[in-house]
């Protein structure tokens, strides 16, 4: 089998950014068998949990399975866990302008609540 | 010649008489929001004076002719903070100026006079509270502060007084207001300062700012009848809403005596004051707030009373101070015709999201 | 004189393409290595589900500030959903998440027939989601839950018509103003898994033409930047998903 | 000041265009239709940018024409009111926003950074195409009867009031915002991965920081006003109610989605026009730009504080007073950047060798009018003063400043600038100056009264006036007059240049980027042998030492 090296250096470049082993870097299929397993694992309990009495715990409860299992999927099967800082940062960059839009757009929905408008 | 010289020079005298370069300040706040914006009006002109002179100075003093090589400079750390924070600060106190304004003019004194407004696709339409109606006009007395409390049937419109240097947005689904005090007597623009549609341009009017004497002998001359409790007592109990809020024991719904102006504990929790924005959602979607101790039974009124109607009632619940006049509407019912009270009390039935359907004249 | 300032003279202009080093063919011109290209084609990838993620956000950021305002109606809405589907095809998309990342697996390390595999599996699955997909949606077409269209109120403001989901919940009829709100639930449910589903059938199209393309072996010898683009694609749909699912479908199941 | 004394144009009388470069490199239309060459696409986008302003401009004229009079005489108020929605659509997604970007910054984003191309030439050309199709729509949107919600669109008005082309324009910018977002995406793939040995990143020009941050504004934002069409879309065919108050939806929601992309996107017409003031005033006063870093980070600064104000187009829309404080205070900070910027350009102009070709006079009016623009937009962030000057001409001034007087004037800097580059040719010089002075002239006779009327109160959108804000009226429209033919001398002399104009040799402004170190116009792979970089950005002692180099080599 060809596979290639897991870790190839060759750089090109004095690019601060560019980490050139990511690529490179295979995911063995177990540890998606693993993640794969771990996501049905939460789906059924996302599931089981909503049928809880938990008031607002509940959303909570959900939001949170959620923000895992997608944690998951972005290390593992989109690779982020190995892949370069840029990489990283762009997802940070993504979730950051994501919450930002929601934040402060509730922002004036909740305190138009405190009366004045 | 001599003719067309003529022409010019009416043209001109026209020009000259219809020309100004600063609008009239007629309300208290004016001269505030003036003086905030006469220091904002020097700092950008020093600003910008600062910014040609070095522009000009330097292309003088440096340019290639009198300065054949360049001196070549990192920058400077000492100048660049300079320039950052000197700004920064000038803008910080404009902030905390304009802010203090701001609250000042969206935060009515509790002695204020409440005129509503309803705008409309193409026209304003202001309601006294002794009843009188005016289109595209305004009537209002010096040294008085007055609220204007604005709803929108349709799209977005904005209540602009240029005069009294107040804007405030009339929206659909829900109160907003904004207060002033007249100070000089006149007539200045109102205008619709959101884009509407069509006829935009054409959605102005007078505000009429008199003297008190003058302005209770306007009153006294247009008035149409019924004020606006008056005519929100008669919708309360063609609505049949007296039905419920009878202020008796045995009463399906709370008492509304003296609810305006009170703090009320929600099922869910929450605490709310009382106001006029309160009370018109608490007729249109009833159980989205429903007070602790009741059932959400109160049905919805949406799409039958048109915000007029709406403006009536609350105006007439505002006024509750005691039970009698719940009582008298009680009287008047039974002597009102079966047919129009019926109305009203339907519309749990249908699916129909329609507003146009079953409104009641008002 | 300027044209002697130039740094690369003219004359070497006619060399350009005498390719001293060797060249993958999938190398385009512009790259120097085709480290340099990969990297670029992923990247570019991430910052396309940048825009993606916006795109949604407006989305929720609509569904988080409806469903505070109007709690009860997005509950009794979403009860009119079918827990059943939508975990079924939660599981379906997260199994073609693994056979997506499978498919990138055998590209890397060069199996053909397994990836072929695994992309005709993904593509297998993306098409039972959304014919479970087209299932539920044709529920709310009959039952009239379709904002605009005829929209019918009657399982809201009289439960008990509707046994099915009555017999479930036992939910309390809505006051007429807040069943009322329960349009505003379907119309952003349509518009939220409108969009994914969207998005699905892009991905199957785009499926259809990668199988093609590993069938003749294109993506084992090497390059394997479009599949693994693909595959960060897919994943991202199927995280949008993962988010859908609990606030549309998971809304106080609690009886 | 006589003309171009830094001018060093080769001997004309031996000088040629170098026979090989990517304009004549292939022939024919299908050549240039499936080009992936950016400096061609960037050819293609800068005609069609053209085309749209001037449709843009003619409608600018319609509407100062109906402003001469009080009354609604001209046209129907309906009509007046597409012709500006129209004006506003295709200046701002059709002109402003591809201007420099798509245009310059295409062009020369990869000859500064030292790249054959842009990392994506496929998707840069698929970018045109969108642009392209986005573009006909707006046409046909305008064949068929227009439509007039304002280029703002809305809510409920757009949605639920009127029945002209909503849907077709909305489709239309949706389109030509995923146009934008592929530029942009493309920006960023580029400056990070495709820079030239030795280019790191404090090397950079700052032309390319500036179109980083704007590419950044370009990929997060665009998505949202996406997003904010389909909403309204989806509420024109089904009514799914999250607009209409009716049905208990916010229209101030479509405010905020609308906004959260349309303040970034102001910043995404203004960055890339502070690029080219970067460049064009090192050059023309021989000196490296005040504070290099200042003016790098300013720009990020802008993008990233630019997602936090949105807020300050709703301030008496009924948001909530508090949130309003937040969102005014971050007003506050964003505009200091801007000012970082301008003072550090100012004090480049110091202890400089300054010449004032043309490009410099834009640059120079850059300056003051962005000025006027930016402290003007502080008063609109202060709550206060916008309660009086909000939807009335202060804003329409306010922008035009910032947009026409900013970065238009930028542009119009940016191409005389690099003409030279793009073409091989110059312009003549005399009547360019000339141009700019009229524009300048033209400008303030246009927009400054505007200031004055919106204070006096007069609302924007108005097809008609009370008579007394006539006489400000009519010194505007015979301002509009004078600034078209500001604009159209430019065009008229640059197509003249195309065949005539002296012909300009590497670097007729002895300039130190990169893309001045090459043949113009350049060869359609750049470089054919990537250079290494071994100085900063605006290094006149290096351009010094390599001129001396080349003399001793040429001596020898
Ligand atoms: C290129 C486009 C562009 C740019 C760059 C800007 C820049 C700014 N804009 Fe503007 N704006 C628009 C385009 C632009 N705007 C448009 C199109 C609209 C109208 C949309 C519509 O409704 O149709 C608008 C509307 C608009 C509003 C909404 C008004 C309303 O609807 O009520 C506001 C409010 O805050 C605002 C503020 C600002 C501010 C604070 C800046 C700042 O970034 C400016 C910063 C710059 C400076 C401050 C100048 C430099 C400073 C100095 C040189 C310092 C001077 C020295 C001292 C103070 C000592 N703008
Ligand atoms: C990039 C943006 C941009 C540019 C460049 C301009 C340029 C101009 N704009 Fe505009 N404008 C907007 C963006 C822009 N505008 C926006 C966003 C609005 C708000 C819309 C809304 O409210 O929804 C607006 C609104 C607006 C109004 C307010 C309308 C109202 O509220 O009622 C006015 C009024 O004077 C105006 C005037 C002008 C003028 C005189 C020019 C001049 O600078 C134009 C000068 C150019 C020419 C005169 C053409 C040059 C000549 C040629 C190219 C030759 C070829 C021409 C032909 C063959 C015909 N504009
Ligand atoms: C079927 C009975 C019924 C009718 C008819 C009815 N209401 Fe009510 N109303 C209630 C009940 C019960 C409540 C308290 C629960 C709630 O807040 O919804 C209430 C609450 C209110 C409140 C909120 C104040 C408070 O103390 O909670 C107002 C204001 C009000 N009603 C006005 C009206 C008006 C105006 C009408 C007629 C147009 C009307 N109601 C018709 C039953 C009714
Ligand atoms: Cu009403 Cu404009
Ligand atoms: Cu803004």
């Amino acid at each position: 089998m060809s596979a290639p090296h897991e870790h190839q250096h060759q750089h090109t470049k004095d690019n601060d950014d560019a980490t050139h082993d990511d690529h490179l870097h295979i995911v063995p299929p177990r540890t998606y068998i693993i993640v794969g397993t771990i996501l049905l694992i939460f789906t059924a309990l996302t599931v089981w949990a909503s049928y809880l009495e938990l008031g607002v715990f509940n959303p909570v409860i959900a939001l949170f399975i959620a923000c895992v299992k997608a944690t998951v999927v972005v290390l593992f099967f989109m690779h982020v866990k190995y892949s370069s800082k840029l990489t990283k940062l762009t997802v940070g960059a993504g979730v950051f302008t994501f919450l930002t839009l929601i934040a402060m757009t509730l922002a004036d929905y909740f305190t138009r609540a405190w009366g004045r408008w | 010649m001599d003719h067309i010289s003529q022409v010019l020079w009416q043209f001109l005298e026209k020009w000259l008489t219809n020309f100004s370069l600063y609008p009239p300040e007629a309300s208290k706040i004016a001269p505030q929001m003036d003086a905030l914006y006469f220091f904002m009006v020097l700092v950008s002109l020093i600003g910008l004076t600062i910014v040609i002179l070095l522009v000009t100075g330097f292309s003088i003093l440096y340019s290639k002719k009198r300065h054949p090589v360049a001196v070549q400079i990192e920058g400077s750390t000492l100048l660049e903070a300079t320039w950052t924070i000197i700004p920064l600060g000038l803008f910080l106190i404009m902030f905390v100026w304009g802010a203090l304004i701001y609250f000042r003019v969206y935060t009515p004194p509790a002695n204020a006079m409440n005129i509503y407004v309803v705008g409309k696709q193409w026209m304003w339409k202001a309601e006294h509270p002794g009843g009188q109606h005016e289109i595209n006009a305004l009537h209002v007395p010096t040294g008085r502060p007055i609220q204007l409390t604005l709803i929108s049937q349709d799209v977005f419109h904005s209540f602009s007084i240029p005069a009294f240097r107040v804007k405030r947005e009339a929206i659909p689904g829900r109160y907003t207001s904004v207060w002033f005090e007249a100070t000089k007597t006149g007539t200045y623009h109102l205008f619709c300062t959101q884009y509407c549609g069509t006829n935009h341009s054409a959605m102005i009017g007078d505000i009429v700012v008199q003297t008190p004497d003058e302005y209770k002998k306007w009153l006294q001359g247009s008035t149409s009848g019924m004020s606006l409790a008056q005519n929100g007592e008669r919708l309360f109990a063609s609505l049949s809403c007296s039905a419920c809020h009878n202020g008796r024991a045995d009463a399906r719904g709370p008492a509304l005596a003296g609810v305006y102006g009170s703090k009320l504990t929600l099922t869910n929790g929450q605490s709310v004051s009382v106001d006029e924005a309160y009370l018109r959602e608490a007729i249109l979607n009833p159980s989205e707030h429903v007070t602790q101790g009741y059932s959400p039974i109160m049905p919805t009124y949406q799409g039958q009373i048109s915000e007029d109607g709406v403006i009536s009632l609350v105006e007439y619940i505002k006024n509750l101070n005691s039970n009698d006049r719940v009582e008298q509407t009680l009287t008047t019912t039974t002597l009102l015709p079966e047919s129009e009270g019926k109305a009203a009390a339907v519309g749990t039935s249908t699916g129909q999201t329609s507003t146009k359907q079953g409104m009641v004249k008002q | 004189m300027s044209d002697s300032t130039v740094a690369v003279s003219g004359a070497q202009a006619e060399g350009a393409h005498s390719g001293h080093h060797e060249h993958p063919p999938y190398q385009r011109h512009h790259f120097e290595t085709i480290e340099q290209q990969m990297d670029a084609t992923s990247f570019a990838m991430w910052l396309f589900l940048l825009t993606e993620i916006m795109f949604f956000g407006g989305l929720f950021t609509a569904y988080l500030i409806y469903r505070n305002w109007y709690y009860p109606a997005f509950v009794a809405g979403s009860h009119q959903l079918n827990i059943f589907w939508g975990t079924a095809n939660t599981a379906v998309l997260i199994t073609s998440s693994f056979t997506m990342a499978m498919g990138v697996w055998c590209a890397q390390t060069r199996r053909k027939g397994g990836l072929v595999l695994s992309l005709c599996l993904t593509l297998l699955l993306g098409l039972v989601f959304l014919g479970i997909k087209s299932i539920e949606y044709s529920e709310k077409i009959e039952k009239h839950h379709v904002p605009g269209f005829h929209y019918s109120l009657r399982s809201f403001t009289d439960p008990a018509s509707d046994p099915e989901i009555y017999d479930q919940y036992h939910d309390k009829p809505l006051a007429l103003d807040m069943a009322r709100h329960t349009e505003m639930y379907f119309g952003l449910y349509f518009a939220m898994t409108g969009m994914h589903a969207l998005h699905m059938i892009i991905g199957c199209a785009i499926l259809g033409y990668l199988i093609f393309r590993a069938q003749a072996g294109d993506y084992t010898t090497g390059h394997v930047t479009f599949v693994e683009n693909f595959g960060l694609y897919w994943h991202f749909v199927d995280i949008i998903w993962i988010f859908l699912f609990p606030l549309l479908y998971l809304i106080s199941r609690h009886g | 000041m006589s003309s171009s004394t830094i001018v060093s144009l080769p001997d004309q009388s031996t000088a040629r265009i170098p026979k090989v470069n990517f304009i004549t490199k292939e022939n024919g239309l299908l050549s240039w239709l499936l080009t992936g060459d950016h400096k061609r696409i960037a050819m293609l986008y800068l005609a069609s940018i053209t085309f749209f302003f001037a449709i843009g401009g003619a409608l600018a004229g319609l509407i100062r024409l109906e402003l001469l009079t009080p009354q609604s005489d001209l046209m129907a108020t309906d009509t007046y009111n597409k012709v500006f929605t129209m004006h506003g659509v295709v200046m701002i997604f059709l002109f402003l926003v591809p201007s420099v970007p798509a245009t310059l910054g295409n062009f020369l984003i990869p000859l500064m950074i030292g790249a054959k191309d842009l990392a994506l030439p496929k998707i840069n050309l698929l970018s045109w195409y969108l642009y392209v199709a986005g573009g006909i729509l707006v046409l046909y949107t305008m064949a068929a009867g227009g439509v007039d919600t304002g280029w703002t669109f809305t809510t409920p008005l757009s949605t639920h009031y009127l029945n002209t082309n909503v849907l077709s324009t909305g489709i239309a910018i949706f389109i030509a915002g995923f146009s934008s977002i592929f530029t942009g995406l493309n920006f960023i793939v580029t400056i990070h991965k495709m820079r030239a040995p030795g280019m790191t990143w404090f090397r950079l020009p700052l032309f390319v920081w500036s179109h980083y941050a704007a590419s950044i504004l370009m990929v997060l934002g665009t998505p949202v006003l996406a997003i904010a069409l389909v909403l309204v879309i989806l509420e024109r065919t089904m009514g799914i109610g999250v607009f209409d108050a009716a049905k208990g939806g916010d229209p101030i929601l479509f405010q905020h989605l609308f906004w959260f992309y349309s303040h970034p996107a102001v910043y995404i017409m203004i960055l890339p026009g502070m690029g080219v003031i970067s460049e064009v005033i090192s050059t023309f006063s021989r000196k490296r730009v005040f504070g290099y870093t200042a003016v790098a980070f300013s720009s990020v600064a802008i993008a990233v504080f630019g997602f936090f104000v949105w807020e300050h187009h709703m301030f008496i829309m009924g948001v909530s007073s508090y949130s309003t404080l937040v969102f005014s205070l971050l007003t506050m900070l964003v505009a200091v950047p801007s000012a970082i910027k301008i003072f550090n350009w100012s004090f480049t102009l110091y202890k400089g060798s300054i010449t004032f070709e043309t490009p410099m006079l834009y640059a120079f009016g850059f300056m003051g009018l962005f000025t006027i623009g930016g402290l003007t937009g502080v008063f609109l962030g202060t709550t206060g003063t916008d309660i009086h000057l909000t939807e009335t001409y202060f804003i329409v001034a306010h922008f035009h400043f910032v947009m026409v007087g900013g970065m238009l004037m930028a542009f119009l800097s940016g191409i005389h600038f690099w003409w030279p580059k793009m073409t091989g040719r110059m312009y003549p010089e005399k009547i360019s100056q000339l141009a700019a002075l009229i524009t300048f002239i033209g400008f303030n006779f246009t927009f400054f009264p505007q200031f004055i009327l919106g204070t006096l109160g007069m609302p924007r959108r108005y097809a008609a006036y009370p008579a007394e804000f006539q006489v400000l009226n009519v010194f505007s429209t015979a301002g509009a007059t004078i600034l078209g033919v500001g604009y159209l001398l430019p065009i008229l002399y640059l197509t003249w240049s195309l065949r005539y104009g002296e012909i300009a040799g590497s670097n007729p402004w002895q300039a130190t980027g990169l893309e001045w170190q090459i043949q113009s116009p350049p060869l359609t792979e750049n470089f054919p042998e990537i250079p290494i970089v071994d100085h900063d950005a605006y290094d006149y002692d290096w351009l010094e030492r390599k001129h001396e180099r080349e003399r001793e080599v040429t001596s020898v």
